[in-house]
């Protein structure tokens, strides 16, 4: 099995989850996530002092699926998060050693 | 004797003054709980720089208008302190504190506007609209109806057999604002993502209750001052109006109450519903007449709003059309059929009076609140672009979001 | 002359009748703050309901239970506007005006319920019980007490040589609705996982200190209006009362936060415990006889509370009846000991009239509110389902909670 | 007459003392917004515990320095209720109501410096300064000019052919508020990280705008009681302050806004540095003249802030010097100016006068803050540990956040 | 050494945790995050629009053990977190290349 | 290619962000965690009720990385982010088995 984590605007949510559940993924989670990269941050002012806001808001998704799946899975996700602006972000794929359902008990390819 | 009269008269009309002026904290409140976080900075500001605007345009021009008095003579003389003071000043300064009583609803019409048109207006062409409304048009229509110029009220005498009567503003304040932000509303058209290709609506959330809530609160409870105080004199002082208000309060929270199913937007808004209504007819109803009064208005605005949101599809971002527009209306007409002797009220007023003059109220406002946006929108633009209405007000216009701390350690 | 007195009487009144009602946003917002946010929706809307509910309640019966007399004749009659309206009325609408004045006091009593029975009671089943409450149980010892009816103050006269004073509701308004909440939220039970199955105490922690803080503010700042005007004719007001009420809220306010260790939750039931307390002799003692009072019931409440959560387990989430029950019963009694002309009081008060009747007032509400809640247990129910209580009442009543573009974006 | 007259003066003064009680409110919420997070509670419960100490203060001590009165007299005799009471106390109990009035003021002082002195401050030391201020600093100035005593106003009237005019306060309170408070801040130093080691500033972010706006409104109306019922007498009253008043707040808050590019800090801050500067002249300047007082208090207040934190790097969290020093001794000096009859003034006011008393205002405030707190520093200590600092006032002093279930579930 | 990832409901942590501190584990890092999964979400109203929470409040604890310890670390949390109704959630292991800690500079087994 | 995934006290981050980019690293991303360990938290109080948090803030800082680099990245972090106390945190390895930059769908070391 495989772990797809992508990093993502966080308005193209829905998209990704959509083209995720397109593929038959049945599940994913979600964390806030404040990313740093090419994409600049901005300048907020208050009574004459600055901040800089460099980290930006972003969206890790961290989705398991069967080894075979994991490419369509990327690239679904790279299509779909796609605005061709700087900042979209990464994918990343990691191998999972083992995988279990709390709730059944099932392990590895039959928990996700 | 009658110098502690004017005396009272003055300290009576300062606390109404005072009553309305946190009304519009309340005003501010109610927009920033309803908008989205990252409008929030801006529904603050733009409500207390709308009032301070307002009391300019008021001072200068507005007043003048309304009731054909200028103060720009010397202190003592504006003031009734000198000896030689023209009388229509009154001593103590009581004609300088009817201006400031009167400016707080003034300003209530800018207040108005901006709750409808939230989250993508531009701000300081939206300064200029208030500018103007609060100097000029607005008291054009207030001078025809409280200021008796022109003889349009001798001509609904003459008429009807009775004047129009609007003793505290459902028409003069609330209507017009409502109209005058109706036709803001429409020539800004809806925020980004408020509707889909196919018409649907996209639900909006609002960012805090409980800030709405506190709104809300202080809009009921600073108008009582709104209401009771528009007797102007604490001679013509009646607890009927304060019962009267308090009815309407009744019966519009829980008339909004059932018929919004307890949603918060409803309950929080019914009472608001219920007071707006009352002002024109709550010195000639009876209790029972303000509770079926607020009752109906409680009703009319859950039933509006969801019309106006999903059919109409308009984007009127706190209801401000179904809230003061129609209830507005509405309370206009009520005072004509609530006030009427046999419905155990005073007296003294025509059912066709009050609905003639609601109607032209309404009118008049859409065309000129409709004057006014249209040319500042082909003029200097009303709408703020896509990236700063996506990026939200505070930043785009103020530079610093609502919870500068928390952007700095989580940006959202 | 005569008429400007009237007049006066009816600002005064109104005023008071104003403050009182923005103490409600103040029950509001002491319980939105101390309540999980999973429950703040439903403080705001049970407390504004209720009070709406309170209104009509005692405008059809619980006035006339009170004080024998009705409104529903002509608006010209009850406002006293007509010529042969029956001097009981009074001019102006005064007596309409103590009518609203007097139902601020009465809607009251469910906004101290509501705060102890929060994050578990049923919506529609405690409107019912406010409305019986202020329609009918309430009304009955008032009637007995300020309307003087029945012959009761003169039972209390012929026996302890004094009536009983309640001079602005210790007892009246604070120990009923304290009993009355006892009763209830014995009845109702605990929250779940408040108390381990070993019996120890579960920190269940606030939402949001601000906010209680905002309470408390607007009801210390509101209780002046509470206890001055409780003279209700202008002629009868005194200094003495507003000094005796700052005084007391000092006292409460110091002494709770140096038992209460500076802790919030105490600090700012401090003043609202004083000023429970200084109600009923708020007329009758010497400022430093109300410091005194205030210093007790700060440190009172502070012990009550603790006791109450820790030791006897009772699960009273804002802690009402330590803070209106216990606070209200001493300041009863403490009329009766700093009234005493020995202790520079203004005389005219038995102690023993006030021990006995401030008993008897704990002791009737705690009876009458305990059979209110104990039929509407058995019948209706008054407490949500466990699941309901779990998601919290927001969602399960008004299903929205009280930061929704939060919740959608970041659900907990 | 006469008693419905002293009975509406006390009446007219109460609801001054509760407006200016209410602005303490504000004092509070305008710091909780402008804090971090970490310092909220202490905020909320350092502002009304200095509060209440000062009650304490003001009536045991303060208010007999500056008006040479005790109240350890009976309750009828102080309350003027008894026969023979001292006719220096009124009836029904004015002079005890006027002590409640001019509390709200004294209590003022330590509401101002606690804004600047922000989130590092050692919360008992506070506590002590505050005391000492209010019972002794601030009266001993207050004797000298409000209190007519040891011949001061006569040496002015001598001298400059008029007494020096602070009708409300702009330097009595404000000026004298604010020069403490930079006596405090310089002797307290900035915050940890405040300033990098090459001098520049670091910004650090407020927590919560809409608690700022909510803190500048409850200010701002309450302000009108502040000012207005400073006349003390309703007979005195006159609808000129109310509405200079008014423009100043206008003019200040349009002038902050236009220099501050509508940055939401100065924005709320511009209303409250108008009326700060109005206090003083506010019965004697023409409303133009009041307009033009606010305006360059608005713009003023944004300079000086800018300078004080970016230049002169001394950390006043609040700005309070630049808002209530600065814009309280440029009001003292307006009233010498706009009030000139040529100016369309009152007249009755001498430039000079007004320019002197405004200095020797700030001078003794500085000097006399600087001891009180030079003093508390080498005894007890006015800092919190750097470790306390770290972790925010809220869990050092009071062992809680400011939203206690979010720091459960999520701590920061 | 093996990362334990595991998805929870959150008011299953503090079990969780009891469990984990059975085992010996000396400490765990916490996330919250949003599941998407077999469990629905649930529809709020406002004002007669609608809002769907399709994204359920969870709770991701990592816990980095030591190779031979996962599996009754998996097992440990597996037996705390388990209600048996849908939505119990997942737990995933990963393979951990290095470990240090940062105040003593340990690594690998040592840091943990 | 590397996860480097640290655990570091919140204060340490800017620290941290500026060793990690003294290295060239152009990009990372950070969450918000909650630690348990050897540090301890500490107890509230309010109205008599005690609180335990026994759950620190952290910060956790991934940054993805080519192999070669992941060693000087860790002792990077390591070296900013210590203060020598209790709490100071864990650095993690893993190996990454894919990447893709979503925006120019460039693909592993390219993709970082
Ligand atoms: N080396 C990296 N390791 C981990 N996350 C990264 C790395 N580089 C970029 N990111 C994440 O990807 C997001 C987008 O990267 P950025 O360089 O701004 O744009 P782009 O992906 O278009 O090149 C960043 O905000 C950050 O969250
Ligand atoms: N394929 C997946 N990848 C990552 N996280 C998942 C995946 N499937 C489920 N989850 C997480 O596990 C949680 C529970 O899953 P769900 O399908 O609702 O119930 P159950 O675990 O009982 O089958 C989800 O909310 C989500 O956070
Ligand atoms: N076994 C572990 N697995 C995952 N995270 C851990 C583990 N041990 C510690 N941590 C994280 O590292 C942080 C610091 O650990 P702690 O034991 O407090 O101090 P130190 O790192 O100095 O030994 C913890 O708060 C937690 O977030």
């Amino acid at each position: 099995m495989k772990l797809v984590s992508a990093i993502i605007k966080p308005f193209k949510l829905d998209e990704v989850r959509e083209a995720l559940l397109g593929l038959g993924v049945t599940g994913m989670t979600v964390t806030e996530v404040k990313g740093f990269g090419r994409q600049k941050g901005h300048t907020e002012i208050y009574r004459g002092a600055e901040y800089a806001i460099s980290f930006l808001p972003k969206i890790k998704i961290e989705v398991a699926v069967k080894s075979e799946m994991a490419d369509r899975a990327v690239e679904a996700i790279a299509k779909a998060a796609k605005t061709g602006s700087i900042g979209d972000g990464k994918v990343f794929v990691f191998d999972i050693d083992q995988a279990l359902r709390i709730r059944t008990g099932e392990t590895n390819d039959d928990a996700i | 004797m009658d110098a502690l009269k004017t005396s009272t008269d003055v300290f009576f009309l300062l606390m109404g003054a005072v009553m309305v002026t946190a009304m519009h904290a309340g005003f501010a409140f109610l927009e920033v709980g309803t908008v989205r976080r990252k409008n929030q900075v801006n529904a603050l500001i733009k409500i207390f720089t709308d009032f301070c605007i307002s009391t300019v345009a008021y001072f200068f021009i507005g007043y003048t208008i309304a009731y054909g008095i200028d103060f720009f003579g010397p202190a003592p003389v504006i003031s009734g302190a000198a000896e030689k003071a023209p009388e229509a000043f009154g001593k103590n300064g009581y004609t300088l504190m009817k201006f400031f009583f009167l400016l707080t609803f003034a300003a209530a019409v800018p207040a108005i506007i901006s709750g409808g048109i939230a989250e993508r207006a531009k701000f300081w062409t939206q300064a200029l609209a208030s500018a103007a409304i609060v100097a000029v048009l607005y008291p054009l229509f207030e001078a025809a109806t409280w200021g008796e110029r022109w003889g349009v009220q001798k001509w609904f005498e003459g008429t009807f057999g009775a004047k129009f009567t609007d003793f505290a503003g459902s028409i003069v304040v609330h209507c017009v604002g409502g109209w005058m932000a109706l036709a803001a509303v429409l020539l800004l058209g809806a925020r980004r993502g408020r509707y889909r290709k196919d018409g649907t609506v996209v639900g909006i959330p609002p960012s805090n209750i409980p800030f709405l809530a506190l709104g809300s609160w202080a809009l009921s409870v600073g108008w009582f001052g709104f209401n009771v105080m528009s007797a102007q004199k604490v001679s013509d002082i009646t607890g009927l109006v304060a019962v009267n208000s308090l009815m309407a309060m009744a019966g519009g929270l829980l008339a909004a109450t059932i018929v919004g199913k307890k949603d918060p937007g409803f309950v929080h808004n019914g009472p608001l519903a219920g007071l707006v209504a009352i002002c024109a007819g709550s010195a000639v109803m009876h209790p029972i007449g303000a509770l079926a009064t607020g009752a109906v208005a409680g009703g009319l605005f859950v039933v509006a709003f969801n019309l106006c949101q999903n059919r109409l599809r308009i984007d009127d971002v706190l209801g401000v059309w179904p809230l003061h527009g129609l209830c507005g209306l509405w309370g206009g007409i009520a005072a004509g059929i609530f006030g009427a002797v046999a419905l155990g009220g005073m007296g003294g007023v025509s059912f066709w009076a009050q609905l003639v003059g609601s109607l032209i109220g309404a009118g008049y406002a859409f065309i000129a609140g409709g004057l006014v946006y249209l040319i500042l929108k082909v003029t200097l633009g009303i709408r703020l672009t896509d990236e700063e209405e996506h990026v939200g007000a505070d930043i785009a216009i103020h530079k610093i979001g609502a919870y500068p701390e928390d952007d700095l350690v989580r940006p959202r």
